[in-house]
Order: structure tokens, then sequence, then C-alpha cells
């Protein structure tokens, strides 16, 4: 019983220009996926400073995703191959320190890939939901 | 053990000093102890005769002090540096944080330097007065007559014990012979963790930040670490904390600290010097450097002034995030 | 006074923990030590200093004070104190012993802060005399004798032995309870065993270090010194000397905001630090070169000035092991004239 | 059978370390080959079969054994997909498969000979070996 | 502490249906800041509208939270409304609680949590919001164009008949670039020169047209609007005012034997010289390396001969100094070197050529006189082999030739194949191609006929080798459909060699802070929609400099470019976006990190003096987004240590403040 009443919190951020559209397009085909995932707009995926995911996870985030423009497509033509980088290391240097990689995910959605967006946020949800709550990365005060 | 003589440094500051050619000296000052060397700026050239040491425990990197005595100074600084220090120097000049006009820079080979706290667990407390020689160091204490032989490989600090490079990379002229770049073991750690599990990593490495005390040492010590205001003593930042209140707070304060200085750390080793826990904290550090060289191909931050560091750097090509944990699998 | 065979330390700690919380100095794996909480396998490591001083039982680098809960637009304040528990502190060394008395000056006399007062009455320290004082000693400066530690019960260690003397009621009672593990003696033995801790702290390297210059209407003489300037130069404003200090007490009241409410916390702060004392109009202390300075005088002249010429430092020597670049108070003192003529 | 040709036209692009879908053909490696006209299967054949695995009349032609390793056509491949080095990988897993004729160090020694050069001798060991 | 009104949409039942919007609107009230609370069918239909505006005035309300469609739908609707009711319209923020709430979420339970949540976090934000304004900058309403080819000329003529003032800086004495040296064009064959050079000339007699030739553009500042363009007028020694073009200098010239670039070395020239007829503008230069005169004092028979007393032998490099609104580069292209290839004996023996060549060869004006004559003998060639993607499609080795597909060189090669069958039918011409690529108006047609019509003998294969013997060149190739190595005995042999990016681009790139790729053709600011814009703004792109193009295609983005910069140059200001970045001087470091991944060359450093504490003055090194340039990406702000670049409209606060909320 306990266990089907988790529900995780996810946190995505979606660059403006290709996932936030992305994911209006999702929204425009009804694809369906967790309401637990939760979209903050950034105008570019290079916007996500690693101290929002780190803030994410304080506060009782159990996995963030960053969204972004494809590699090539970037509205800023290089945005998102910073991102990747900083990602790249983050997300290492996060399992490095025990915290499970699952939770954490770079994803490119373009304006055009609702059905991936949807896909994407399924299985993202699905994925942490599997690893349940976070306590790794938690911050005790911020427990209701 | 180091093999230039203080005397040959000593004369080399005192007469750029005498002649005017520079305004100070940066180097090291002696303390009460033959161990507690403290950085120091000279003005004179009777100051250095009295207390300038060159000795094996400079380990202090004293690259740092020259983004702000530079710009207390109108002529020239002089500074000592080391081989590992030319790296750190290298990298705030890329940065922009002094005017390279400004300093000469005078470069020392290194033989290495000690670790008191090994020393004095190797020969005990009391230490009355230690002697360097050849191959390490003759020390006596108060509690016994007989100096105690300590060999100085066992009591290197660990910077040094894993030296990436003898070689000077900056300087204006140098004392004594050029080294070279070595091949050091200092990623054989990392590899060693990364061989743990997620939840031996993650009970590892709460085992060592649980010692943090957040005195900030690491960060006030770091070459890379000279922001006009740190985002953890900023209020508007959302990150600032003043003490490791939870473990989340410990995490974020080395993460970030480790990400901010990732492709600038040039590994001098500094925080893990300091650290009054031992805490290795040059682990994070080396991590960030050993994933970049994986990822994105040998990169030595600091070994050469200007070159673009990695993460304001990009190819077309780059790894996936995804893809990270399979490259590393490699 | 009592003594305890030293094959019979296991049995005494066991002992101590069915009444009272028992810390002790153990290892911490990185070289340091630390006071443990004790349990089945935690040894006692009779270590000079440990890292972290024990000011951390009553003075915790951080602790909550209080809760504020959001109801819409109403703030609902939760009183979050609790009662401490009893405990028992062994092996404080006598310098620290020291640094309780220069705490409870601050937070005992008026306004008492009741946080610390409720640790501070629920614990009972059992010193340990110093076999091995090190390099870095330099109590005696400050009148501690460490081979007579205060504390609710003073301890000493032989070869094969503790020895036990009950200072205080609290101390008293506590022997009481270990009676059974213990046996009457005299000074016989722990006599010589002062004399030889009396004789090596006259011969180590700080020895020479005096106080005739220091306290009580020094301000003046040293505040415009041009000495500051020198000596600050290659401090890096690190908190380091002052979180390992005993007798560093300045701390900080932070909120911080959960989401579904806010908890208000105290921790270390440091006069190190650029934003110590900061107030609306700014900071008071700018420049290095005054907060190292604050530091200094606050130990050797302001504290004494307000305490009965109590100083607050107790010559531990941990900022001497632990400063990143050495430059510690006894330099200070050395070169304000701090030594014996 | 098909599976066999596959294993075996992969194991030559392993050895020789060829790329051949990096190939366009455009035919300049037949172009240049200056023993085109003594080849049942030219140089572009070569990355075109062992692409497709088409590996079983390449191991037993005569084509193999033309080849003078010039190189030319490795010199101006366009695209990098050096034909020569694929001949030379085919050469050597036409010999794998050559079981029992192999070579073994102790057969070296009855084999020198005054007049034979010592190179020949290892290089023969060399390939001849496994 | 914000006043903050809250609007939530049913938008009919496409959010009524899943979310509960009464219950959403309930549970905002309570928000730190919410002052007014509503929700109504339609917000964005006039009534709705209205009801916001009537609120901001009743209200007094500081800021807005509309929960609705998705802010890419009605943001700007809002923001306008915004406007309307007094309010500074960056006050708004909106909670897409239809294409990422109710849309996707069919659970009426979960999907009005969820845009509870999602209102929170707007409300979060919209409470650190801070009034914006979008910047302004004057426009210099004058435009530079870098380079005086095709591409070049089109786009100055364009802009210069829209009514503003054009620039075109060329490094040639003359205009006209790489197609005044061709002879016939495709698909059409009509003659370059005849369609070139009239426009040439309406270059040269337009008022609004400046053409500084031989010239070099040797520093640009600035940014979008108001470039300063200093170029460097090369000192040509004749005094261009006066020169009449006669060419009597020329012809009395001593110096005879200096190659003609012109003819690309085919033939040669006079130390003073005008590289062709029609050269624009028409008069003569001296080159320094080559005029007696100027190396040793000696001759000096120009400056005798030409009555009008243009001749300056003292002349010396001019600096002109020029402000501009925008910049088009159309620096052009040039076939690469064939130093690296040997297989095709071009360094070997003269009669293997370039296509280039073949032009000239071909050109009534060349140095044939239009006689297809091979270089070597001036004999008539009766076996002439072409030789397709030369360097091109080369993914070898870099520096041999180019991965890229050159585009144009199956259509000229197929034009020069007819041309040869047209006017020498007794000759066999064989083309070597690997495929051919005509993907054009009426450009396979064209091919089809020089196959089907002229004979032309197309050969699927590449020529591996060329040697010279004798006065033939063997030609061993390969024919790939008939499996065949083919041996030809050839007289002429033309390479369709690969076109780079003119040298002088590189360079450019930097001082203009234009991105290029690898092989240093500049980068469009978006490859589909913007692609005559470079990332920088007020720099676009004409021409062959952004990717290898034919003349139809060079026409049509140099008009495009033409138009983007009147489009700028109409504007008296410019408005930006107020969404950008902006450090923090007090905290600035000065490293550099942010201007090393600003996409647009938006930072910039100075120098400035700070008070300190023990009150000295202490000069430190500061970033300043010019906010003309900058577009609003926020990779400065991550890479930033200090915290000191934020981005306005997406601050760093703003963006904690909406995780908290929505992890609350």
């Amino acid at each position: 019983m306990q266990v089907n009443e988790y529900k995780p919190l996810i946190v995505a951020f979606c660059c403006n220009w290709c996932s936030y559209a992305g994911a209006d397009l999702a929204g425009n085909n009804r694809l369906n996926y967790p309401a637990d995932v939760k979209i903050i707009r950034v105008p570019c995926s290079c916007r996500v400073n690693p101290m929002f995911i780190l803030r994410a996870f304080q506060r009782g985030a159990d996995g963030v995703i960053i969204c972004g423009c494809h590699p090539g497509d970037c509205h800023y033509t290089s945005g998102n191959y910073y991102t990747r980088r900083r990602m790249a290391l983050l997300f290492s240097m996060l399992d490095f320190l025990g915290i499970e990689r699952e939770r954490t995910r770079l994803e490119w959605v373009s304006a055009a890939e609702g059905a991936k967006f949807a896909a994407t946020m399924n299985d993202f949800a699905e994925t942490v939901a599997a690893l349940g709550e976070n306590k790794r990365l938690e911050d005790l005060r911020c427990k209701k | 053990m180091q093999k230039v003589n203080r005397d040959v440094l000593l004369e080399k500051a005192a007469a750029m000093l005498d002649a005017g050619e520079v305004q100070a000296v940066l180097g090291w000052g002696a303390g009460e102890f033959a161990y507690d060397v403290t950085p120091r700026v000279f003005e004179t050239s009777d100051e250095l005769r009295a207390d300038f040491v060159w000795n094996d425990f400079c380990g202090a990197n004293l690259s740092k002090y020259l983004v702000s005595k530079t710009k207390k100074l109108e002529g020239k600084l002089l500074v000592f540096l080391k081989p590992c220090d030319t790296y750190s120097f290298n990298q705030l000049l890329t940065e922009h944080r002094f005017e390279r006009e400004k300093v000469y820079a005078v470069a020392v080979p290194c033989e290495g330097m000690a670790d008191v706290q090994k020393l004095k667990a190797l020969a005990g407390d009391g230490i009355s007065s230690i002697e360097s020689t050849d191959s390490g160091f003759s020390v006596t204490t108060i509690y016994d007559d007989a100096p105690v032989e300590v060999k100085g490989a066992d009591v290197l600090l660990e910077k040094c014990a894993n030296c990436k490079s003898r070689k000077h990379v900056a300087y204006d002229e140098l004392l004594g012979d050029e080294g070279e770049v070595l091949d050091s073991n200092r990623f054989d750690e990392v590899e060693r963790i990364e061989a743990m599990t997620s939840e031996e990593r993650f009970a590892f490495w709460q085992g060592e930040l649980s010692r943090c005390i957040r005195c900030n040492a690491c960060r006030d010590v770091c070459p890379a670490c000279t922001c006009e205001k740190c985002v953890f003593d900023n209020p508007n930042s959302g990150a600032e904390n003043k003490a490791p209140t939870t473990s989340f707070e410990e995490q974020m304060f080395h993460v970030i600290r480790a990400f901010h200085v990732a492709g600038r750390c040039t590994d001098c080793g500094e925080c893990s010097r300091v650290c009054p826990q031992n805490i290795p904290l040059h682990l994070l550090n080396r991590k960030f450097i050993k994933d970049i060289n994986t990822f994105y191909g040998e990169y030595q931050a600091g070994a050469e002034e200007g070159s673009r560091a990695p993460l304001v750097d990009y190819t077309l090509e780059d790894l996936e995030a995804e893809d990270v944990f399979k490259k590393e699998a490699e | 006074m009592r003594k305890c065979s030293l094959s019979k330390l296991t049995d005494l700690f066991q002992k101590i923990n069915e009444s009272a919380s028992l810390y002790l100095p153990a290892t911490d794996n990185a070289g340091g030590a630390v006071y443990t909480k004790w349990a089945d396998g935690v040894e006692y490591l009779d270590v000079l200093n440990t890292v972290r001083s024990p000011k951390d039982f009553f003075f915790p680098q951080s602790e909550n004070l209080m809760e504020f809960k959001l109801k819409g637009k109403n703030i609902e304040i939760l009183d979050i104190r609790e009662e401490s528990e009893d405990f028992v502190i062994f092996g404080v060394r006598a310098c620290d012993v020291k640094s309780f008395e220069v705490l409870d000056r601050v937070f005992l006399s008026e306004p008492v802060d009741s946080y610390y007062q409720n640790r501070r009455a629920h614990a009972v320290i059992i010193s340990m005399a110093c076999m091995r004082p090190a390099d870095t000693c330099f109590c005696t400066a400050f009148g501690i004798d460490a081979a007579e530690p205060a504390g609710d019960v003073s301890a000493w260690k032989t070869e094969c032995d503790l020895y036990l003397k009950a200072n205080t009621e609290k101390g008293a009672q506590l022997l009481a309870k270990l009676s059974n593990l213990t046996e009457e003696c005299d000074d016989s033995e722990v006599s010589p065993l002062q004399e030889k801790i009396r004789n090596i702290m006259k011969k180590l390297p700080l020895e020479g270090i005096s106080l005739e210059n220091f306290g009580k209407g020094k301000t003046k003489e040293y505040f415009d010194s041009p000495l500051w300037t020198e000596l600050s130069e290659a401090c890096l404003g690190c908190g380091t000397c002052t979180f390992v200090c005993p007798t560093c007490q300045c701390y900080d009241i932070k909120d911080f905001d959960t989401g579904s409410g806010v908890i208000r916390y105290r921790c270390w702060d440091s006069c190190m630090y650029s934003d110590f004392t900061k107030m609306a109009h700014g900071n008071s202390r700018n420049t290095q070169v005054e907060r190292f300075r604050q530091r200094f005088m606050h130990k050797l002249v302001y504290y004494p000035e307000n305490n009965d010429g109590l100083f607050s430092c107790v010559g531990c020597g941990r900022c001497l092991s632990k400063c990143p670049i050495s430059m510690n108070i006894v330099k200070v003192m050395k070169a304000l004239g701090g030594e014996k003529k | 059978m098909h599976n066999d040709s596959r294993k075996i036209a992969d194991e030559i692009i392993l050895r020789s370390g060829v790329n051949p879908r990096r190939c366009m053909k455009c035919g300049k490696c037949s172009g240049t080959c200056p023993a085109y006209e003594e080849m049942e299967y030219h140089p572009h054949e070569f990355v075109y079969m062992v692409e497709s695995g088409e590996v079983e009349p390449l191991l037993n032609s005569k084509s193999l054994y033309m080849c003078l390793s010039c190189f030319a056509c490795v010199d101006r491949c366009p695209r990098g997909v050096e034909p020569a080095k694929l001949v030379e990988a085919v050469r050597n897993a036409y010999l794998r498969q050559q079981d029992n004729k192999h070579m073994n160090a102790d057969d070296v020694p009855a084999k020198l000979d005054d007049d034979l050069p010592q190179q020949a001798i290892v290089s023969a060991f060399r390939k001849y070996r496994k | 502490m914000q006043r903050i009104g809250v609007f939530v949409c049913w938008c009919g039942s496409n959010i009524a249906g899943t979310v509960d919007v009464q219950a959403v609107s309930e549970a905002l009230k309570t928000e730190p800041g919410v002052v007014f609370f509503t929700n109504y069918q339609y917000m964005c239909s006039q009534a709705g509208q209205d009801i916001i505006i009537d609120a901001v005035k009743e209200h007094n309300l500081t800021g807005i939270v509309v929960c609705s469609c998705s802010p890419r739908m009605h943001e700007a609707t809002f923001r306008k409304t915004a406007a309307a009711a007094g309010l500074n319209p960056y006050m708004v923020e909106i909670a897409n609680i239809r294409e990422q709430c109710s849309w996707v979420h069919k659970d009426m339970a979960s999907g009005t949590e969820k845009a509870i949540i999602l209102g929170k976090a707007a409300i979060a934000k919209v409470n650190l919001n801070a009034p914006l304004t979008p910047g302004e900058s004057p426009v210099t309403k004058r435009a530079l164009v870098i380079g005086g080819g095709i591409a070049g000329i089109q786009t100055a003529l364009d802009i210069a008949d829209a009514g503003f003032p054009v620039d075109i800086v060329e490094t040639k004495p003359t205009i006209g670039g790489k197609m005044a040296q061709l002879d016939k064009t495709f698909p059409t064959l009509d003659c370059a020169a005849c369609i070139l050079t009239p426009k040439m000339v309406d270059v040269a007699q337009n008022d609004k047209i400046r053409i500084f030739s031989y010239s070099e553009v040797q520093e640009i500042k600035g940014f979008v609007g108001n470039f300063d363009v200093t170029i460097k007028k090369k000192a040509r020694f004749v005094k261009e005012e006066i020169c009449t073009g006669c060419g009597a200098c020329v012809e009395k010239c001593p110096m005879k034997k200096i190659p003609n670039e012109f003819n690309l070395g085919m033939d040669n020239r006079r130390a003073i010289y005008i590289p062709f007829a029609q050269a624009v503008p028409k008069v003569a230069t001296i080159d320094p390396s080559a005029c007696n005169m100027l190396k040793n004092g000696k001759c000096g028979v120009c400056s005798k001969v030409c009555t009008a007393g243009a001749i300056d032998y003292t002349q010396k490099d001019e600096f002109i100094n020029e402000k501009y609104g925008a910049i088009v580069v159309a620096t052009g292209f040039n076939p690469i070197s064939m130093d690296k290839f040997d297989e095709y004996a071009y360094n070997q023996s003269k009669d293997v050529i370039t296509s280039l060549e073949f032009e000239r060869l071909t050109n009534a004006a060349g140095p044939t006189q239009g006689k297809l004559l091979r270089p070597s003998d001036l004999e008539h060639p009766h076996t002439i082999v072409f030789v397709q993607c030369v360097g091109s499609r080369c993914a070898a080795c870099a520096e041999k030739g180019k991965e890229y597909c050159s585009k144009i060189c199956c259509m000229y090669t197929a034009k020069h194949a007819m041309l040869v069958r047209d006017k020498y039918p007794d000759t066999e011409v064989y083309v070597f191609y690997i495929d051919v690529r005509t993907p054009g108006k009426n450009f396979d047609e064209f091919y089809r006929r020089a196959v089907e019509e002229y004979g032309v003998k197309y050969i699927k294969g590449m020529v591996g080798k060329v040697t010279p013997e004798g006065n033939k060149l063997k030609v061993r190739a390969s024919d790939l459909i008939a499996g065949k190595q083919l041996n030809i005995d050839a007289d002429l042999v033309v390479l369709a060699v690969a076109i780079e990016p003119d040298k002088s681009a590189r360079p450019l790139a930097t001082m203009l802070t234009a991105s290029m790729d690898t092989n240093d053709f500049f980068t469009e600011a978006h490859p589909k929609l913007r692609p005559v814009e470079s990332p920088t703004a007020g720099v676009f792109l004409s021409g062959a400099c952004q990717g290898p193009k034919d003349i139809p295609e060079t026409v049509s983005q140099a008009s495009a470019a033409a138009s983007k910069v009147i489009g700028l140059l109409v504007k008296d200001k410019l408005k930006g976006n107020p969404c950008i970045a902006s450090a923090n001087e007090l905290m600035c470091n000065g490293c550099s990190t942010c201007a090393n991944v600003c996409p647009y060359g938006a930072i910039t450093y100075i120098d400035k003096e700070f008070p300190m504490f023990d009150r000295t003055m202490q000069t430190r090194r500061v970033a300043q987004v010019n906010p003309a340039v900058c577009q609003g990406c926020g990779a400065c702000t991550v890479a930033c240590m200090s915290g000191a670049m934020d981005l306005r409209g997406f601050a760093s606060s703003q963006i904690i403040a909406e995780v908290d909320a929505i992890c609350r």
C-alpha cells in the first residue's frame, strides 16, 4: 500500500525554444505523462545552474531532468553544447559521491517531439519511482 | 631534501630588492618551529636575511597572494614558485587576476614538501628540532635524547607524493635545474572509489564529508577560488550557508566548490593540505580532472597561459551526458 | 582517590554508559581524534588534542532555536527545545576544561543562554592529565596545570592503572556509581607522575610565553600597532582557528526557509569572515587586518578586560597545528612582546 | 555459411582497422592500382565485398596475391579507407583458416640457411605462426 | 512586497475539464503577495482582459499571474494587457495549466493539484519580477560590404537601391571577383562578363555606393547599429581620382614579365596594370614588388607618360574610419591548392589545369583569346579528361582536401565539356565522376544535354594517376560500371578543384566575433530559419563565405542579406530584448569566463575604479554586457563562478523560487 502511494517529485527544466515547445506539443496531442513532472521554463538549457539541480533535491525533488534543443539546433547556437559538458561532469560527480545516477538526466527534445517528450517523462518518472525517495541528497529540514 | 639552497634564493631576492628592481618579495617566513612556515611579504633585504626560509616545509602555494599583493604595490613583486605553483600562476593569469608585468617570477625546483602531521606521527610529539638530511629528516623530541631518523619519502604531502610535474610552466628566471612532467599515479585513488558500488561510495563520502566543519580553509587557500564574493557567502545566491547543518549542505558545498573550479583546478593539492579534518578534497577535483581527460581529451589547467578551459569550450561531437557512465566503464 | 586497572577500562565505560551517555576521544580514521559516543568496540584514544574541541558538547556548530510555521498568512511560533539527556565526557584535557570556564562566563552570565545552560547542567566532565604534552602546548602560560586538570573528576593514567579523583559533588556521585570497579588509593602513584609532567612542561619550546604585556587596559597600546598589518598579511580569512578553538564562542543566527516554515538556527561564526557582525549599514570590520586584530585583541585584551583578567585562550595549541598558513596566537603574542624577559 | 562469412568479414574489418563504410565508391583505388589487370577482384571490390560480407570469393581468389602492397590506393583514397590494408587482412584471414599448417618456433632452426635472409624467416614465422 | 492578482482561465472546458479552476484560485489566494484572485472562461478574450485591467486598477496590482495556456501562446497578449492597465509588461507570469497540465493529465485530482503548484511557482517568480525596459541604441544608417564579388555587388546595389549609403571594401584593385574571370555561366550559357559588367558599372555610378578597392578591413569595434570600422586603403601609387584608366602607362611599362593573376599566371602583365578592360574602378595600380622605381628608384616611365599626372610614387597606405549600422561579409572563395595532389601531376605538367584556368583559356579576353589551346605547346587538344571531386568529399586528411562537396563543380564541368564538344566536335571529352549532382532549376536537363546532345563521355569512376609522357598525359582511371581500368592518352586534363573560403575570412571573423565552422565557412544564426545572418547581431552573410554556392544562389542570398540589412537600417533605434544578462560589478572577477562562452561576443571588459574600505581606490577589470548584442541565453550566468552575472527575467533567485515552490 505504502509503495503505491509514493509519488516521485520530478522537476524538469525545459528550454523555451525546443523542449518547452515540445512539452506544449505533447499537450496539444494529449499525450499523457505523470502529473509528478513539473516544468520550469528557462531560455536555454545552458541557463540551468548545477545549484538549481541540487536545490531541487534539497527541497525534496526525487528526480531532475534537463531538456534542451538537439545539438546543432540551439536557438543560441551553442548553449546546449555547454550544457552537455556541464551536465556530463556534474552527473558523473554526483555518481562519484554515491548519488543514484538515475535521478538526473539530460535529454534533447525538439519542438516537434511531443511524443518524445511524453515518452521521456514517462520513462524518467518510472525510473525515479523505482528508485524510491531521494534519501542521499535530501535536507531533513525540508521534510514536511 | 631540497637541492637548491636557501641562500641561493635569498641572495637572488636580496640583490633584486637592493637594486630596486623589485619592490617586495613574496616568500616563506620562519616561524616558531622548524616546520611552521608562513607566507610573507618582505620589503627589505634585512628582513629577508633574518626571516626568509626555504626548506622542506614550504608547501604553501604563494601564487594566490599575487591577486591581492600586486594591487597594493606600485612596483614589481618578486615571487618564488615551485613547479606546481607555476600552474596556478598561469591559471590566474589566464583569468586576468593579476598583471603579469607587476610580477617577477622566480622558479625554484622542488623535491617534494613534508607533511608535518605525517612527520609527527612517525617521530612523535614534542619536537624540539628538525634537521633536513639528504634522504629525509633527523628529528629530536623533548622525550628522547636520540634523534629519530625519518625517510623523506614517508612524510611527503599527498600532493607531493603524487606530484604531476616538476617542470615550471612559467617564470622569469629559474634557479637550478628544470624538471619534467611526471607520470603520476594521482588518479589511482579516484579509480579505487569509482570501482566501489554506489552505496559504498555514498558511505565513503558521508564518512569523509561529515567531518567537515566548514572552516572554508579549502576554499580560502585555493588559487582557483579568487572570487570577489563567493556564492557561499552571498545571501542572495541561494547557496549561502555558514555551517554544515545537514549532510545536504556538506555535499552542496563540496560539489559546487569542485564544480566551480572544474577545468580550472591545477591540482595543486592545497585544499587537502590545509583541511584540518584531513578530508581528501583533492579527490573531488581529481575526479573532475580525470573525467575531463577521459571525456574531452587531456587537459592540464595552467599548463599554458590563455588556454581555453574545458567548461567554456565544446566540440560538436562531445560525449552525451547519458554516455558518461559507458565511457567510464571502458 | 580511586583507582582502576586499565584492563577493566571497558567495564568502567560500560558502567558509566549505563546511567548517562559516555563520550570519549576516539580515532576518526583520518589521522585525527574526535569525541565519539561510546559503544562496545569504541576504543579510548589517549590523544592530546581532538581536532574539534569539546566545546561542541555545550555549544554545537549549529543548533535549531525555534521554528515558525505559516498557516495561511499567519505565523505560528514553535518552541522546539528539548531537555538534554545526562552525559559524561571522558578524557578532557586541562586546557579544554579551562575553556568551559571561558564559555560559561559568556553563556551563563545574564541573560543566561538557556540552550547552553541546559546541556551544561547535564554534563559530567572527567578530565585527564597530559602525560605527553606536545611542542604546540602552552597552557602553563595561562596558569593551567596539565598535571592537575580540573573538571568534575580528574584522571591520571599510568602504565597499568587509571586514577580518579572527584572534585565536585557531581563527580563524587559518579565515582560512587563506579565503586565496584574501583578501589580506594592514595596519591603515591600520582604525585611522581605530576612531578614528571610539570618538568616536561618546563622543557616545552613555548615555555617562554608570558602574559605580562596583555590583559586589562592594553587596548590603546596595541590597537593601532603597525604590526597587525604585517602579522595578518598571510591570513586567508578562513575560520579554521576559530572553529578548532575551544574558547571561540561567536555565532550567527540565521533563518532557514524549509518551504513549509522557517527554522531559526544558530551556527558558529568566525570573526575572520567578511560578513561577521554585518549589519544593515554594512560591516564593522571591513579589512582582514581589522578582523585579524579583533580575534587576538579579543582573546588577549577585551575578554580579560570584561572577565576579571581571565584570558580567552587556554594554550591548547590547536590553532598552531591547524592554521593553513601557520599564523597563530603564539606568533602574535611574541610579536607584541609576550616573551619572558 | 552466410553467418560464417559475415564473421570472417567482421574479423577482417577488425584486424585491418579499415572501416569499409567510409567508402563512397568513387573507384579511385582501382583507378590507380598498378596490378589492376592481374586481378580478378579489384581494390574497390575488396572494400565492397568485405563490407557486404561476401568474403568467400575473395579468400579463394588469386587477386589476393596480386596486390603489390604498393599502397597507392591507401595514399589516394579520398575517404581514408585504406584498401591495401584490407587486402592484407583478407590474406591473413586465409592463412588463419589453414589450421595445422602453421610454423612452430621449433621449426625455425631447421630452416635456417646461409643464403636465406634471416628477416625472411622471421617474417614468415610471424605470419605463419597462428 | 508585490500586490499580485491571480487569474485562472477555464479555457472553456480545455482547462476546466480536468482542473478544478475554482479550487485552484482558492488555493492560490493565500500565497504570499496575492491580493486578488478570480477565474474566468476565457482570460484571453476581450472580456477576460478587461477583468485583468479592472483588477489592476482597483487593487493596485503590481504583478499578474495568469494560469492559462502556454506562455508561447498568450504571454505576448497578457503583456499587452498589463501595459494597457499601466503595468510594466514584464510583471506578468504565466502558469501553463493547459498544455502542460489539463491536456496531459486525465485525473481531476492530480490535475488540480499540479495546477495549484504551477500557480504557486508563477506567484513565487512574479514576487521577484522587476519592471524591465528594453534598451535602445541608435542605428548608423550606413552599411559595409566586405568583398566586391557578385555577392557583394548585388548586396550593395540592393541596399543602395533602398536609399542607404553602402561602402564596398575589396582587396583586389577591381571589384568583380571570381565571376569576372568566368567565361559562360550555367545553365543558360550566357556570358559572365555580359551580365556582370553592367552591374559593376551600376556600382561605380551609384552615388550611394563608395568603392574602397585595393583595401582591407583593419579593425572592427562596436556592435549592431554602431560598428566602428577602420579600413586600410593600400597605396596603389596612382591617384585614383585623377587616373582616367587610359592605359598609356601600362603600355610603356618596361617590366613585362609579371605573372598575371587575373589569368591565373597563364600570361604576363606589367608592373603597373589594370586587371582587365572592364575593371571598376578603372584605374591603374603599381605592383610595388615588381616596380623598379619603387624598388630602387630607377625608371619612372609611367609618371612620364601619364598626361593626367596621376602617378605618385610616394603614396602611403591610408586609414579611413567610418561608422556602420550593419556589416555584410561577402569574402567569397578560392580553389584549394593542388600541391598535395601529386597523383594528378598538376605541378609537373602545364597541361593539367584547374577548371578556373580552363575558364580563362576559353574566355575571349583570356591568354589565348578564347581559342582552346593547351598551355604547353599551344596546340589544339584532341582528348580532354575532366576529373570531378578533386579535393572535395575528401575525408582522408584535412590538410589535403575538404570533406564537403564543393557543389558547383558538377555543373561547370558539364558546361565545360559541352562547350568543348560544341566548338570542337572532333575532341574526345571524358568526365570522370563519383556522382553527378544537379539539384537546381534546369540543371539536370543541362547535364543530360551534355551527354545526349553533345556526346560527352561520362564515366563513373575516378582518375587514379596522371603521368606526363612526351606530349601526352597518360591517365589511368577506373570505369566502375564496365569493371575496367582505363588508360587514356589525354592532351589536356582539367581538374574540378574543391573550393574553400578566402583566407581573409578567418581574421575577419575574429574581428567581427562571428562564428565559423571547422572549414572556415561563416556560421549562420540558424541553419534553416536565419540563413543569411551571422549569430553576431548586425553581421550578415552573402555568398560563398557561408558555404559553396553557384551564381544564382549567391545572388539570391546577396539580396536576402540586403533585405535584412535594409530592415535593420530603416529603424532609427534598436529595441533590445530586455531579458538579458547583466553583471554585478561589485562581484565580478573580470576572469573572462563569461566572455568565453558568449555566442554573440556581447561581453567586454573595462577597468573600473572601486573605492576600497581603507579609503583607497582600486582598479578592477569588470565585465560589461552590451544590451544591444546580448540575446539572453544565460550561458554566462552559469559560467560565472561568483554569480556576478545574472539574467533579467530569468534571474537565479527567480528560478530558485520556482524550484522551491514546486518542491514545497
